[in-house]
């Protein structure tokens, strides 16, 4: 009787572990030496696992679409999104940094700031593979410093520009005739309409670059973060930061009790009508909820007059990728024109472009200027002349934990 | 009675609306803040799901095989393991029922969390195998449990009866023992598959974005907030559990309809 | 029913227990073990290989703790006291309906059918500031603005999460009160009846002490469930505090690989809580109860 | 007017007619049985008397109060169930004065009723064990107290004895009569087993299917039962077409099977030991063949064989008799016959309906 179950288990265990089979080890040692011929031959036929936030249902659309049946169309290659976000495949790829596994099953990242500066720091990140892409060597302005350089730390060629974001407000031009344009402005606002703001908890990527944003113009701009941290410094440099947003605290949405946990939550309170003012770091992005019907058609973005925080976000091969040349040639269709403009489009997605439009050709700059950016948008010059860096990513986790003690806790509350 | 009546009314209610509502914003284009009702109805959050590059196909067909797996596996080596604990007396019986009862209690974030890393080295992480044995050790305690109710009920008369009828292991298996174990069988089944087919955390860690289930697809539109597309995977979603559940019941007929109990 | 004890086998009961066994022992207390192990700082793995108790000083005094705990248990008790107690009643009513109803066929597939994360969805869908009470609250006249609805999601008193836990729990208890409960009432509850008891006394002298060891399981099981639940507070939860199963796991992916032991550390803190109190639980019940199910 | 008045009761359960117009009266102090086979809605009937469930249609009437649509509790009415069913979770004293509890009596006054109780079923000493401290003649025996703790006008028994074995059984019916005689109650009895039913009954109601099919004192309806069903649930029997006329024998018997009785007039049920047999003709007696006899301690069956159709009746004491025995035998009369043939209205038992 006990053997018969056995040889069940047994049976299925093996059928089981059949079907997990992992992609087919590519000889990738000399990736980085042979020519971009011998890449894309290599790569045909693969699977490349791409790891991104996986919260947008635009964003998975055009990837879903637009890239995976371009990469099978001219490489044969198929493109397997995976739904993560960073801070969990980066612990992922820690964990299997740790033991050394190798053939991970993460191919290509979108990543960015801390989360690449821990990359970076760990080991965890294959390359420099940079200058291997054609499209890279081609349209990029690599000397640029949001290129070269990501939230201060050097890029080295180990992650690729993607996309850009510049971080900007929403507001429903309804409800809202004079949008506050500065950090003194806005707690004015916010005063005189208790409740009707709030901006998501600190570790979320749009709550953070809010908290620095008023940082720059409260606080220390981008230029008095040296890339060593000095710890003493930074606690008396950022003192006037917490008074701000504590002053601010009991007027925000629900007296600053809790914070919404992240931007989708802030664009439902917006949406609902709950708060009148949302916030997001894809300047198009709000026209493309209007299109939608997400948000009200009378929501307007805007830039502060001192200008907002904008950044680069890349893409990067971990250490233990099993499909590494799959993973460049995807790279590297992401750094063309065509994915760059596709993307630009706010209904497709509404990212910045990560190439450099001056070094495209003529047809692609004309393609560029006709995509309307819809209404609630701001001119590409506009954003392009409020434009400020951001600070090392080094900074940025602490930043974030000072905000959890000295606003959120509530230290006095 | 007419406040039971009241009564029950409430609570029927306070069952049904929050579906009517989820249904509602599945069929939902804009559903402007205030208003009672959506102003536009479309079906976003339906082509969302038929579209072939959402792999919400793909993630249900991995749930239901993996959901699928767990139950098989789980309910066949529970069986002798209900039976052993309810007709047999040993050294550490008591050790073994606690062991057994004990992933309830323990929340599965502590075993995921502190296996994690070692599943990441035997390369058990990322794969389909590892995922099926984490869930194994949550849906567990819950089918042997079942079985041991089953057991101790039919107590060992009926065994002994065959025994006594010359009737060989097999014999009895499938003309006694099988017999008894079906109610067990149809309530285990629902349970466990369902307690599998809903876990996100464990999937999530050990399965690495590997082995995506409908959870892990459903959890980042709840998280976003995009409410049109994450209730129409929820009706999805609950629409196959529940016809997994009546296909439990259709295959494992059940005539006196004992099923409808808990065995815990 | 006591059933029948077979001989004593040396072999056979272990053999036929040996794959449920291999499975719990290899990865469930597998998993403890190197929980526990990494949470005094030991893990070869990765090159740490002294045991310390730094990480358990470093989380109990740190003040998160305690108010996480608080938070935690606060949850964790309102929740499942509440559930329990209407799932009682609810499971006492359905036991007297005469004929058995429909209703229960398809209560019984609600529990389970529905995860927690779509509970989770509908309950928002429900009672957030601009859930569908909220948006009727405000058409009937009574609030103005979405904001001056009680705020149940997201904020410090949890409301909307244990409403989700209840939502989900209730049937749960329901179902599996109602068949001891069917039983009592058709027996016992009708003895009672006849000896003159009302029936609010059937229920408050027989039924509830009768059906005490089921209603006493299922409540275990609901509130160990919701002590070591992540995902709930996860994504309805307020900035502050923070369960201690969130506060395990944001540790748990952080880039800082210290933070490990610290999440190593609270999971072990949550299940000894759980652990200790579902055996106060148990053992202060079992004094009550002489009945043996 | 009778003490307990059932007026043509009727109880649907799914559709399913389960009590069909029962009307039934029973008198002060006596002591009813209802037997019939098992389904046959004897136990629905004493739950219908403790109102337990509600009837369809009908009414009942106890001690001159219409009581049919009275709630369980608000009844003078204690039934004692068969499996004893004594609350496992409180002690033998707390089972007993259960009741009064209930009913707010003061807490000294249900321990003196409680101390009388046990006196009363023998088991002092014993109030502070639980139930499943006891054994089975033990419990039942609490069960009784329980109930008689109340007082109750009526006390509703559904097969008291059935889980108790044959020694016990006994014990237990003297005790059940003893008591129901000192306490003067009315007491209703279900049980599915004749000799108990004739041991303990003052008025036996045979019932089936749902109806009363007859309803008179032990002797008659095991002697003249009014149709075969009834006559089988009180031992063998034979069935008999003889018309006769003051006793006397108008032609030769007929034997009858089950079916034919049903469309004779003048069917009679003979029971064996109103048979008596002789070796030397008697008048009127049948002449019959013995076929087999079969020893089964007080006396013997003897089957014979009368008109090639067998017939059975016992032989006393150590007579002895051999197959193919040429044997006489008599019939009396008078055990069989005697008032029946009444009409069916007067199955009740009650004298005006």
């Amino acid at each position: 009787m006990f053997k018969r179950y056995i040889c069940i288990i047994l049976a299925l265990a093996v059928l089981i572990s059949g079907c997990s089979t992992s992609a087919k080890p590519a000889e990738q040692q000399d990736l980085l030496t042979s020519d971009w011929e011998t890449i894309v031959s290599t790569a045909e036929g693969t699977t490349v696992n791409f790891y991104m936030w996986g919260g947008d249902e635009r964003i998975n659309k055009w990837v879903d679409t637009y890239v995976s049946s371009n990469m099978k169309e001219k490489y044969n290659i198929s493109v397997n999104r995976v739904p993560m976000d960073a801070a969990e495949f980066i612990n992922k790829l820690l964990g299997e940094r740790q033991v050394n596994r190798e053939n991970g099953s993460i191919d290509l990242l979108w990543i960015n700031g801390e989360n690449f500066k821990t990359a970076r720091e760990a080991d965890m990140l294959w390359g420099p593979f940079a200058e291997k892409l054609p499209n890279f060597n081609k349209y990029v302005e690599k000397e640029a410093p949001d290129v070269a350089f990501d939230f201060g730390y050097p890029v080295n060629g180990y992650e690729v520009p993607y996309g850009k974001a510049q971080f900007v407000f929403t507001y429903d031009s309804a409800k809202v005739a004079n949008p506050p344009k500065s950090a003194e402005e806005l707690l004015q606002w916010v005063k005189d309409n208790p409740g009707k703001f709030t901006y998501p908890q600190a570790p979320d990527f749009t709550g953070s670059v809010f908290i620095r944003q008023v940082m720059y113009e409260v606080a220390a701009g981008y230029e008095s973060f040296p890339e060593e941290i000095d710890e003493q410094r930074l606690e008396g440099q950022l003192e006037p930061l917490w008074e701000y947003l504590n002053e601010l605290k009991p007027y925000l949405w629900r007296k600053g009790e809790t914070y919404p946990p992240d931007l989708a939550v802030l664009d439902q309170l917006y949406a609902d009508g709950e708060i009148l003012m949302t916030m997001c770091y894809h300047p198009t992005r709000t026209a493309g909820l209007v299109e939608q019907g997400l948000f009200p058609k009378t929501s307007q973005t805007m830039v502060w007059e001192k200008g907002t925080i904008g950044n680069t976000h890349f893409l990067a091969i971990p250490f233990n990728a099993s499909n590494k040349a799959g993973a460049m040639v995807v790279a590297d269709f992401l750094e063309s024109p065509e994915a760059q403009i596709s993307k630009y489009d706010p209904l497709k997605w509404g990212d910045l472009l990560g190439i450099d439009i001056n070094k495209m050709e003529k047809e692609y700059q004309d393609q560029v200027a006709d995509i309307p950016l819809g209404e609630a948008s701001l001119p590409a010059s506009v954003l392009a002349a409020h434009r400020v860096p951001e600070i090392p990513a080094g900074y940025i986790p602490w930043i974030e934990e000072a905000w959890y003690k000295e606003v959120a806790r509530g230290v006095g509350n | 009675m007419r406040l039971n009546k009241i009564f029950s009314l409430t609570i029927f209610y306070l069952l049904i609306t929050p579906f009517i509502v989820l249904i509602l914003w599945s069929f939902t284009q804009t559903w402007p803040a205030g208003e009672l009702l959506p102003s536009e109805f479309g079906f976003r959050g339906w082509r969302y799901i038929l579209e072939p590059h959402s792999k919400v196909w793909h993630s249900l067909l991995v749930s239901l095989s993996l959901s699928g797996a767990v139950t098989l596996i789980s309910l066949i080596i529970s069986i002798p393991a209900g039976k052993a604990i309810a007709h047999y007396d040993f050294v550490g019986k008591s050790l073994v029922e606690t062991l057994i009862l004990a992933p309830i209690i323990v929340p599965p974030i502590a075993v995921g969390m502190g296996i994690h890393l070692s599943f990441i080295k035997y390369g058990l992480a990322d794969s389909f195998l590892g995922v099926l044995l984490i869930h194994l050790t949550v849906t567990l305690p819950y089918s042997v449990r079942i079985f041991i109710s089953v057991f101790k009920a039919a107590g060992t008369k009926w065994d002994e009866q065959g025994r006594t009828l010359k009737a060989n292991w097999w014999a009895r298996f499938r003309y006694i023992t099988w017999y008894l174990i079906k109610p067990g069988l149809v309530t285990g089944s629902a349970l466990v598959f369902n307690v599998s087919f809903s876990q996100y955390f464990l999937t999530f860690l050990i399965g690495g974005g590997k082995v995506i289930t409908l959870p892990l697809i459903l959890f980042p539109f709840i998280n976003s907030g995009d409410r049109v597309i994450a209730s129409s995977l929820s009706l999805i979603f609950i629409l196959s559990s529940l016809f997994f559940m009546i296909i439990a019941e259709k295959c494992i007929e059940d005539n006196q309809r004992q099923s409808e109990f808990y065995y815990l | 029913m006591r059933s029948l004890i077979l001989k004593k086998s040396t072999w056979l009961p272990y053999l036929m227990l040996s794959p449920v066994l291999f499975i719990l022992g290899a990865f469930f207390i597998g998993g403890i073990l190197l929980a526990f192990l990494q949470s005094l700082g030991y893990f070869p793995i990765i090159g740490l290989e002294k045991f310390t108790l730094i990480y358990y000083k470093e989380v109990i005094t740190s003040p998160d703790f305690m108010a996480a705990l608080g938070h935690s248990f606060y949850i964790c008790v309102v929740s499942t006291l509440i559930s329990t107690v209407i799932g009682v009643y609810l499971a006492y009513y359905i036991a007297g309906l005469s004929h058995k109803n429909k209703g229960i066929d398809f209560l019984y597939k609600i529990p389970i059918a529905v995860p927690h994360i779509v509970a989770a969805l509908m309950i928002v869908f429900m009672v957030s500031q601009g859930g569908i009470i909220a948006r009727l609250v405000m058409k009937m006249g009574f609030i103005s603005e979405p904001n001056q609805f009680p705020s149940l999601i997201y904020s410090k008193n949890a409301i909307g999460i244990i409403l989700i836990y209840i939502w989900k729990e209730v049937p749960f208890i329901t179902l599996m009160v109602y068949t001891v409960m069917a039983n009592i009432q058709k027996n016992l509850g009708e003895v009672a009846l006849t000896l003159g008891a009302s029936k609010r006394q059937v229920f408050y002298h027989v039924i509830l002490p009768l059906s005490t060891p089921a209603i006493m399981s299922a409540s275990v099981i609901v509130f160990a469930y919701s002590f070591g639940a992540f995902e709930i507070p996860y994504l309805l939860g307020a900035t502050y505090p923070r369960t201690l199963p969130v506060w395990a796991y944001l540790n748990y992916i952080s880039p800082d690989l210290t933070n490990r032991p610290i999440a190593m550390v609270i999971s072990m803190i949550i299940t000894v809580l759980a652990i200790i109190m579902v055996w106060l639980y148990t053992a202060s019940l079992k004094k009550l109860v002489r009945y043996k199910l | 007017m009778p003490y307990i008045q059932i007026q043509k009761l009727s109880k649907l359960y799914k559709g399913q007619v389960v009590i069909d117009h029962i009307s039934l009266c029973v008198n002060h102090g006596e002591f009813v049985v209802l037997v019939g086979p098992s389904g046959c809605g004897k136990t629905t009937t004493l739950k219908l008397l403790a109102g337990l469930i509600e009837p369809d249609s009908g009414s009942i009437t106890i001690d001159g109060q219409n009581v049919t649509n009275l709630s369980a509790e608000k009844r003078d009415v204690v039934m004692v169930f068969q499996d004893n069913l004594l609350f496992p979770h409180i002690t033998v004293a707390q089972n007993i004065g259960f009741g009064l509890k209930m009913k707010g009596v003061k807490e000294d006054k249900i321990k003196a009723k409680v101390q009388e109780m046990l006196s009363l079923i023998q088991l002092e000493g014993m109030e502070e064990r639980y139930p499943d401290q006891l054994s089975g003649g033990q419990r039942q025996r609490v069960a009784l107290a329980r109930a008689l703790a109340l007082e109750p006008k009526v006390l509703l028994l559904d097969e008291p004895l059935s889980s108790l074995d044959p020694a016990l059984r006994c014990d237990m019916r003297d005790f059940i009569l003893e008591i129901h005689k000192t306490l003067d109650m009315t007491t209703i009895c279900v049980t599915h087993d004749c000799e108990e039913a004739l041991h303990m009954a003052d008025k036996i109601a045979a019932m089936f299917e749902g109806s009363i099919v007859q309803y008179a004192v032990p002797q008659e309806i095991y002697y003249r039962p009014l149709s075969g069903k009834v006559a089988h649930l009180f031992g063998r029997y034979n069935i008999l077409e003889c018309p006769l006329f003051d006793g006397t024998l108008l032609q030769k018997c007929k034997v009858l099977t089950e079916a034919q009785a049903l469309t004779c007039e003048t069917v009679v049920y003979v029971r064996p030991e109103s048979i008596w047999i002789t070796k030397t003709p008697t008048k009127d007696a049948l002449i019959g063949k013995v076929l087999r006899t079969i020893f089964i301690g007080e006396k013997r069956i003897v089957c014979f064989s009368y008109n090639d159709k067998e017939l059975v009746a016992y032989s006393w004491g150590r007579q002895e008799y051999k197959a193919g025995d040429k044997l006489f035998f008599n019939i009396r009369w008078e055990d069989c016959l005697g008032k029946s043939g009444e009409e069916d209205e007067n199955i009740s038992g009650c004298a005006h309906i």
